[in-house]
């Protein structure tokens, strides 16, 4: 029941370009693709570790900026009079690296979060992420500071024996993104279900019991925090290929924000959330925007998010399960368990 | 049956989709000990959540001392003059003993007969007088009981509902609770006790009730319920 | 039937100001072409979109613009990286834009073809500044930039041209745009050994830092760059802080008379006015009433409103704007330069809350 | 008795928090196979010696040693990863997760497989999977809670949810078992079949430490008692000798204890 | 060394301005325990009332303060109501959502109703600094610094020293056990959030007219008061001021002696570091386990 759902949403999305000819709406969706790989990454953390983090798209930034520069090379002057000279790669290793670094920049905020959690976890992030655009504005020399990473090359399949596949059409990005859309989905679904997942949850409820019970508080955010950031990073890839221009305003708070918004909307903690509600509020402006006054539509986008919420409190996706379930069996489905009423819940 | 100051009738009360009460009367006469026993989720602390407001009831009836307080908020039912020590000690973490005291006076005035109430509880309890500034939340876990204990008692209520209040208790600390809760009654405030050490509950209290499954299957005057096969067999280890 | 011209311009967001001033003055060039008939006998028609002052929204929305709208020709994008964000997709579907603002020299010498900008980068304003360093005794300055391409580009271009000049150059501070606090670097500029501070940044952060310069005792000549300052916006809200400033600015609403078309100013002026608008928007606005001219007067060279075409007529045109003669030159690689127009630049003086002009 | 090796040792620990002592110079030992209750007034400083020895909390002084090796600087998982497993006072499960959920999350010490295996979903991890599948249910039924395995655990009453509590630290396959006021919230029937269940437990080698204030039980079931006060040791011994100690029933009985 | 004076100074009136920011966010975020993303258009919003006390209707700098407090007072209640009331109990993260929906519908009705450009407001102290041998400082900035000093120790007597600041905490760490103490968890609740936001209100009334006056002013101001707050340790009034004070003493010299383009970044390093070694802020609260 449920694959036979999966199996015909990615059907439903795979055909969209045979149908879909406006370049503009395809492009939207492109970008919304983009982001939901982030939100999903996101989702990895906040719904299943209970850690959130209002940083990430640091390691998104981080991807975009990692692969754009494997692609175009640089040379900077390091202390010491050293000179790192690099030529350009092509931009499947850009993707390539882009994870890795990305990956590795989760690990160390990975083994921060071993000491700092709920609240101080956030401000923790938000700071990583302030300090990493402050260095992509200043360290000119590398980044361009301000001025941009410009021509970023799109990207560019091997194919064995037959040369390279440029992806340069939007169909072509349109699936390429699907693709490893769907490769994270996987990698996140697999994860969560397996033992690893039944840890992290096990750490989101209740820390102390978890860790009493044996269960590695590092090891588990650490690999959660390595994972979530490593698909953030080649959603920044994809986007710095994609949009070929980058600046430090990727890293800006909002679009953070934004993979929040189709996170909790969608549901966080469930696998499917973060792609519906990264659907409905990335294509959300696009519907809008011929309907009403820039301002107007700020206000509709802030007044949708709310008025789902009031509808819904635990996202689109388990508040719809929840009812569906229950008008299905008849039985009044788990009661939102009122943590008040066993045992105080501490404030964060 | 005869009505007391608090009566109840027939109160259904739940939780989402569980239903914890199902249709529960009992009474609780001027200056009385009632007990009330049964098993783990029986829903003897549901019934006292019901009354003190903490859970609406969705069926029923509930009038103390003739005034109807069904689906009263606590703020309300604590005004009109019953107070609930709760299950799980539940004193508030961050705030130090002498504030977690003083809010059990909340709703009192004059600070004159506060601070005295607050030195009896210190004389009864001389850990928490030692711990007067230590923030609630580091107290061990009979210390933080002896701290609820005493919260309910600063709001100095005509009827005063326990749960459990001998829970992580040390013996000689347990007499000295029971000893309180007897005292409390015979100076004429009436009791509501929920109490897992059924022996001592029963052989102190002027009635009982013992729930089972949310529904009252037995009551009668303490002693006669020692006597009971049934409450033996399941409640008294015997 | 009309002729549409897409607009991408800031209308939410940090920049919303200034898009809003942009488009308000690229609207009364609009109906000054249609009120005398439009071109080619059609009315054009502005489809004005919200680009929410974030790249990937300025790269959407020209694809919305040319795909959908079908403009043949756009103009945008106010700010350096929405700009440049724009830039790809103006090769993808050969569409040519008039750029009225971004001031980043890499607009017009990465090799786009499809570039037309009428806004002086920071190179040009640098160059015709040098004419005037003699006269005002320059022996060092400090700047204080915004943290962004057009703050950057401007302390760079400017330090070249006065280091050749001589000129000695101190402190290079930044600020974050945004930022509502610079005492800090303004107390590290205060005291440092020279004269005069170059600052470039928005108006509003020029009003605050000659607020809190003023607060914290600081003495030196100050000269702003980019011709965004809203003086008059500066004189109402700094006070008495702004007097002494100088600036260089692209436009002079103030003397109608000592602009290059007179006539154009004093009809702009008077319509600006009329509408009910700011005064102060004039140095803003002026930039979209005068792209829009631009891209007027190319469909009406081209003969259709095809991109190719129009593409080929900017090339050819020759229009009197407020601020100078528009004529685009080529810029960047060759065979795929860019068109660059190069504007006046005058530089003014804030004295007891009124604008004089300095003849340079 | 005597002849039993040592499964726990504590040396001379001490704990301050602040200015407050809350253990002095605590020693004592734990056989192998023992059942050793620690007891004494509240605030005596139980819990914290739990902390101890769990890793919760460093030590100001001194050191416990579990099976020879020290546990100074372990964390609490590697401290559990011995086979020390604790309860605690407080309630405490999962409270969004199913009963049956909970004890899968307890059993993460059997559960381990290799990251790689569980992202690709090898027939190792799957069959691993299974057992615990398995064993959750084993668990369940033997605490008694069958009927609300696919129950929130947080909706539980309080002492449904201190049997999750003690089943939950079973699933961690202690070879040690350290419980916190287990029976507390339980009738006396209730308590006599725990009792039952701690000495099942017990026959399977399974050494426990035993922090009670229920005295019927802490004397029926206990091979040997300490008793703290004030954090420090007052009295050690065969539950006879602590029932008639004066110093124990002064400072903690109390005189009504008679009935115990 | 007169330089390194000034920046001392600086950073004595800056830090005044960060606590101020710090306090309100405190009640919210620290007590309350909602991930307040309307603080900023609170602040915003206080601005501008004192925009249009001051220069639209023309009326005196003092008396729009109390206006503007009051405001913030009115409108903090109106969100608690509408917005919060009805999902309460509901998780921390559904709150903090739809506060994210709150602030971006009303920074875009700001937008909407005043425009993007920027307001001033003109106030009755002299332009000319007060001049203290090498260092100056203006004396709008010191009205500021004094005012924010009072509203500071108005807010701790009122939470740690008068019985509703206790029945405050007491909800927000267990509501139900507040009630049985009878306390009106509904009222408490609405007065938190109200005098949080007058607060923040008046912070941007004090500091609208320091700087200037635009839609998104707020946004920076938030970011630095979630900084501030978690600093200090959530909850913590005297940790908040404390807070303000290091995160402009790091600017400060961060800008002055570091980079200024690294001025802000010196303020998250020094964030990061404080909580590595002190994960729960510079004043943690006392916890325990087992
Ligand atoms: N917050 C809650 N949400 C859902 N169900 C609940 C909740 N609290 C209690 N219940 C259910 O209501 C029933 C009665 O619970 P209650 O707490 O009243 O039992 P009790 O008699 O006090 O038991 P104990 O002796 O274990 O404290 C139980 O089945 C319990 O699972
Ligand atoms: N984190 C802490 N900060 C301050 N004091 C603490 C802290 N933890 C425990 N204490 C104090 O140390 C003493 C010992 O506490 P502990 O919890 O070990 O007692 P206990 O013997 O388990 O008592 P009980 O039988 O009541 O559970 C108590 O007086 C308690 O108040
Ligand atoms: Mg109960
Ligand atoms: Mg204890």
């Amino acid at each position: 029941m449920r694959a036979a759902v999966t199996i015909l949403a990615v059907a439903a999305l795979a055909s969209v370009p045979l149908w879909l000819r406006d370049p503009y709406l395809l492009n939207a969706l492109i970008t919304t693709g983009i982001f939901v790989i982030g939100a999903m990454s996101l989702n990895l953390l906040l719904g299943f570790t209970g850690q959130l983090s209002l940083g990430h798209i640091a390691f998104f930034g981080i991807g975009a900026y990692v692969s754009a520069l494997t692609s175009l090379g640089f040379d900077v002057g390091l202390p010491g009079d050293v000179r790192l000279v690099h030529a350009p790669w092509p931009p499947i290793a850009g993707f390539l690296l882009a994870i890795l670094v990305a990956g590795m920049c989760g690990y160390f905020v990975g083994l921060l979060s071993f000491r700092v959690r709920g609240a101080y976890f956030v401000i923790v992030t938000i700071s990583f992420a302030e300090v990493v655009r402050l260095v992509a504005l200043n360290w000119v020399e590398l980044t361009q500071g301000p001025l941009a990473l410009t021509n970023i090359p799109s990207i560019a399949l091997p194919l064995p024996g037959l040369g390279e596949l440029t992806l340069r059409t939007k169909m072509q990005n349109y699936y390429l993104v699907l693709v490893v859309a769907l490769v994270a989905y996987l990698l996140i679904a697999r994860l969560v279900h397996s033992h690893f997942g039944r840890a992290m949850r096990g750490l989101m409820e209740n820390e102390t019991l978890a860790v009493s019970v044996g269960i590695d508080v590092t090891r588990t955010l650490t690999v959660a925090a390595v994972i979530s950031a490593a698909i953030a990073g080649a959603a920044g890839s994809l986007y710095a290929h994609y949009i070929r221009i980058i600046d430090p305003e990727v890293f800006a708070f909002i679009n953070t924000v934004t993979m929040v918004i189709m996170v909790i909307s969608g549901g966080k903690g469930s696998l499917a959330g973060p792609v519906v509600g990264g659907l409905i509020f990335g294509l959300l402006p696009v519907a809008l925007r011929p309907v009403m006054a820039p301002e107007a539509q700020w206000i509709a986008y802030g007044g949708v998010l709310i008025a789902i919420l009031f509808v819904l409190p635990r996202g689109i996706v388990p508040s719809l399960a929840q009812r569906f379930i229950r008008r299905r069996s008849g039985a009044p489905a788990l009661a939102s368990v009122a943590l008040t009423e066993t045992g105080a819940k501490e404030p964060a | 049956m005869e009505r007391g100051v608090l009566e109840i009738r027939d109160m259904v009360c739940g939780y989402g989709g569980v239903t914890a009460l199902r249709g529960i009367s009992l009474d609780v006469k001027a200056g009385q000990l009632v007990a009330l026993i049964g098993a783990n989720g029986a829903g003897k602390s549901t019934t006292l959540r019901a009354i003190s407001g903490l859970v609406p009831p969705r069926a029923g009836q509930m009038r103390f001392e003739g005034i109807d307080i069904t689906g009263a908020r606590p703020p309300r039912v604590l005004a009109s003059g019953i107070a609930h020590c709760p299950e799980g000690r539940r004193v508030f973490p961050h705030m130090s003993v002498e504030e977690n005291l003083d809010m059990g006076a909340y709703l009192r005035r004059g600070s004159g007969e506060i601070a005295a109430d607050r030195d009896r509880i210190y004389a009864e309890f001389p850990r928490l007088a030692e711990r007067r500034r230590q923030a609630a939340g580091t107290l061990s876990g009979g210390e933080q009981q002896m701290l609820a204990i005493g919260r309910a008692l600063m709001s100095r209520p005509r009827l005063i509902m326990f749960d459990e209040p001998s829970l992580g208790l040390a013996p000689n600390i347990v007499e000295r609770t029971f000893a309180i809760i007897r005292g409390i009654r015979d100076a004429g405030t009436t009791v509501l006790l929920v109490e897992q050490n059924a022996f001592a509950a029963l052989e102190m209290c002027d009635h009982a009730y013992l729930l089972e499954n949310g529904r009252i299957v037995l009551s009668g005057a303490g002693s006669e319920l020692i006597e009971n096969e049934h409450v033996r067999k399941a409640y008294l280890g015997g | 039937q009309t002729i549409k011209i897409g607009v991408n311009e800031p209308l939410t967001g940090a920049f919303a100001a200034s898009g809003t001033y942009v488009v308000n003055g690229a609207k009364i060039a609009a109906d000054e072409i249609n009120a005398k008939g439009g071109i080619l006998g059609k009315k054009i028609e502005l489809v004005i979109e919200d680009n929410k002052s974030n790249p990937t929204e300025a790269a959407a929305v020209a694809e919305k613009l040319i795909t959908s709208d079908k403009v043949p020709v756009l103009m945008g994008a106010w700010g350096s990286s929405l700009t440049l964000a724009v830039m790809p997709k103006l090769m993808e579907y050969e569409t040519p834009m008039v750029v009225e603002t971004s001031s980043s020299g890499k607009i017009t010498t990465t090799g786009n073809p499809f570039i037309f900008r009428i806004s002086p980068p920071s190179a040009v304003e640098a160059a015709a500044f040098k004419g005037i360093v003699d006269k005002l005794a320059l022996k060092k300055v400090d700047f204080l930039v915004i943290n962004n391409d057009w703050g950057r580009g401007t302390a760079e271009d400017f330090s070249k041209m006065m280091k050749d000049k001589g000129i000695s150059i101190g402190l290079v501070e930044t600020m974050d745009q945004g930022a509502q606090d610079m005492s800090a670097q303004l107390s590290k500029i205060k005291s440092s050994d020279s004269e005069t501070v170059i600052v470039t940044t928005a108006v509003d952060q020029l009003t605050l830092i000659f607020k809190q310069a003023a607060a914290l005792g600081l003495k030196k000549r100050i000269i702003t760059t980019g011709g965004s300052q809203n003086p008059d916006q500066i004189i109402a809200q700094a006070g008495a802080a702004a007097n002494g400033t100088m600036h260089l600015t692209t436009f002079l609403p103030w003397f109608p008379d000592k602009t290059p078309n007179p006539e154009a100013t004093n009809y702009f002026i008077t319509e600006w006015k009329k509408r009910g608008f700011e005064f102060a928007g004039c140095t803003e606005s002026f930039r979209g009433y005068d792209g829009i001219r631009t891209a007027a007067a190319a469909i009406e060279k081209a003969g259709k409103a095809e991109p190719a075409a129009i593409k080929a007529a900017l090339w050819d045109i020759n229009i009197k704007g407020l601020n100078g003669d528009i004529v685009f030159r080529k810029s960047g690689p060759e065979g795929k330069e860019s068109g660059q127009s190069q504007p006046n630049v005058y530089l003014i003086e804030i004295n007891d809350g009124k604008v004089e002009l300095k003849t340079l | 008795m005597t002849a039993r090796s040592i499964a726990m040792t504590i040396e001379q620990v001490a704990v301050r928090f602040g200015g407050l002592v809350a253990i002095s110079d605590m020693s004592f030992t734990v056989g192998e196979g023992e059942i050793v209750s620690l007891i004494g007034p509240n605030g005596a400083g139980k819990t914290t010696a739990f902390n101890v020895m769990t890793g919760f909390l460093t030590p100001s002084a001194g050191q416990v040693t579990y099976q020879g090796t020290t546990l100074t600087g372990l964390k609490p998982h590697q401290i559990a990863d011995l086979g020390l497993i604790r309860t605690f006072q407080r309630t405490s499960v999962f409270p969004n997760d199913t009963v049956y959920d909970n004890l899968l999350i307890g059993l993460h010490r059997q559960g381990r497989v290799r990251l790689l295996d569980a992202i690709l979903g090898l027939p190792g991890a799957r069959a691993s999977e299974r057992r615990l599948r398995q064993r959750a249910s084993e668990l369940i039924e033997w605490v008694g809670l069958e009927r609300r395995a696919h129950d929130a655990a947080g909706s539980l009453s309080y002492g449904e949810q201190r049997l999750v509590g003690v089943a939950l630290a079973l699933a961690a396959e202690p070879s040690m078992l350290l419980l916190d006021e287990p029976v507390s919230g339980m009738n006396a029937s209730e308590t006599h079949r725990f009792v039952e269940l701690i000495r099942s437990v017990r026959d399977r080698g399974i050494t426990i430490l035993l922090v009670e204030h229920d005295m019927p039980m802490v004397m029926t079931v206990s091979d040997r008692i300490v008793v703290l006060n004030y954090g420090r040791i007052i009295a050690e011994g065969t539950p006879d000798v602590i029932r008639n100690d004066p110093a124990v029933i002064e400072a903690y009985l109390g005189h009504g204890a008679g009935r115990a | 060394m007169s330089e390194f004076l000034q920046h001392l100074v600086n950073m004595l009136v800056l830090g005044g301005t960060y606590a101020l920011l710090g306090i309100g966010l405190t009640l919210i975020f620290g007590i309350m325990n909602v991930v307040n993303f309307t603080h900023g258009v609170l602040y915003t919003f206080g601005a501008y009332i004192m925009f249009i006390v001051v220069q639209q209707l023309g009326l005196n700098f003092f008396l729009a303060l109390p206006v503007a407090v009051l405001a913030g007072w009115l409108l903090g209640a109106a969100i608690e109501l509408t917005l919060l009331r009805p999902l309460r109990g509901s998780d921390i993260d559904t709150t903090m959502l739809v506060m994210i929906g709150a602030w971006i519908a009303m920074q875009s009705g700001t937008l909407w109703i005043w425009g993007g450009v920027a307001k001033s407001v003109a106030t009755p102290f002299p332009e000319a600094p007060l001049v203290l041998g090498p260092v100056s400082v203006s004396w709008l900035r010191l009205f500021v610094l004094a005012a924010a000093a009072m509203l500071i120790l108005v807010t701790y007597f009122l939470i740690n020293k008068t019985s509703l600041g206790r029945a405050m905490r007491a909800t927000f760490q267990d509501h139900d056990t507040a009630s049985l103490m009878g306390v009106n968890v509904d009222m408490i609740y609405t007065s938190t959030f109200a005098i949080g936001s007058s607060l923040a209100a008046a912070a941007g009334a004090l500091l609208g007219p320091v700087y200037v006056i635009f839609p998104q002013m707020g946004d920076l101001a938030a970011v630095k008061a979630f900084a501030i707050v978690i600093l200090g340790g959530l909850g913590n009034i005297t940790g908040a001021v404390i807070g303000g004070f290091i995160l402009a003493l790091a600017e400060e010299l961060g800008a002055g002696y570091v980079s200024s383009g690294y001025r802000d970044a010196m303020g998250f390093v020094i964030i990061i570091a404080v909580l590595i070694f002190r994960p729960t802020g510079l004043f943690a609260r006392a916890e325990r386990v087992g």
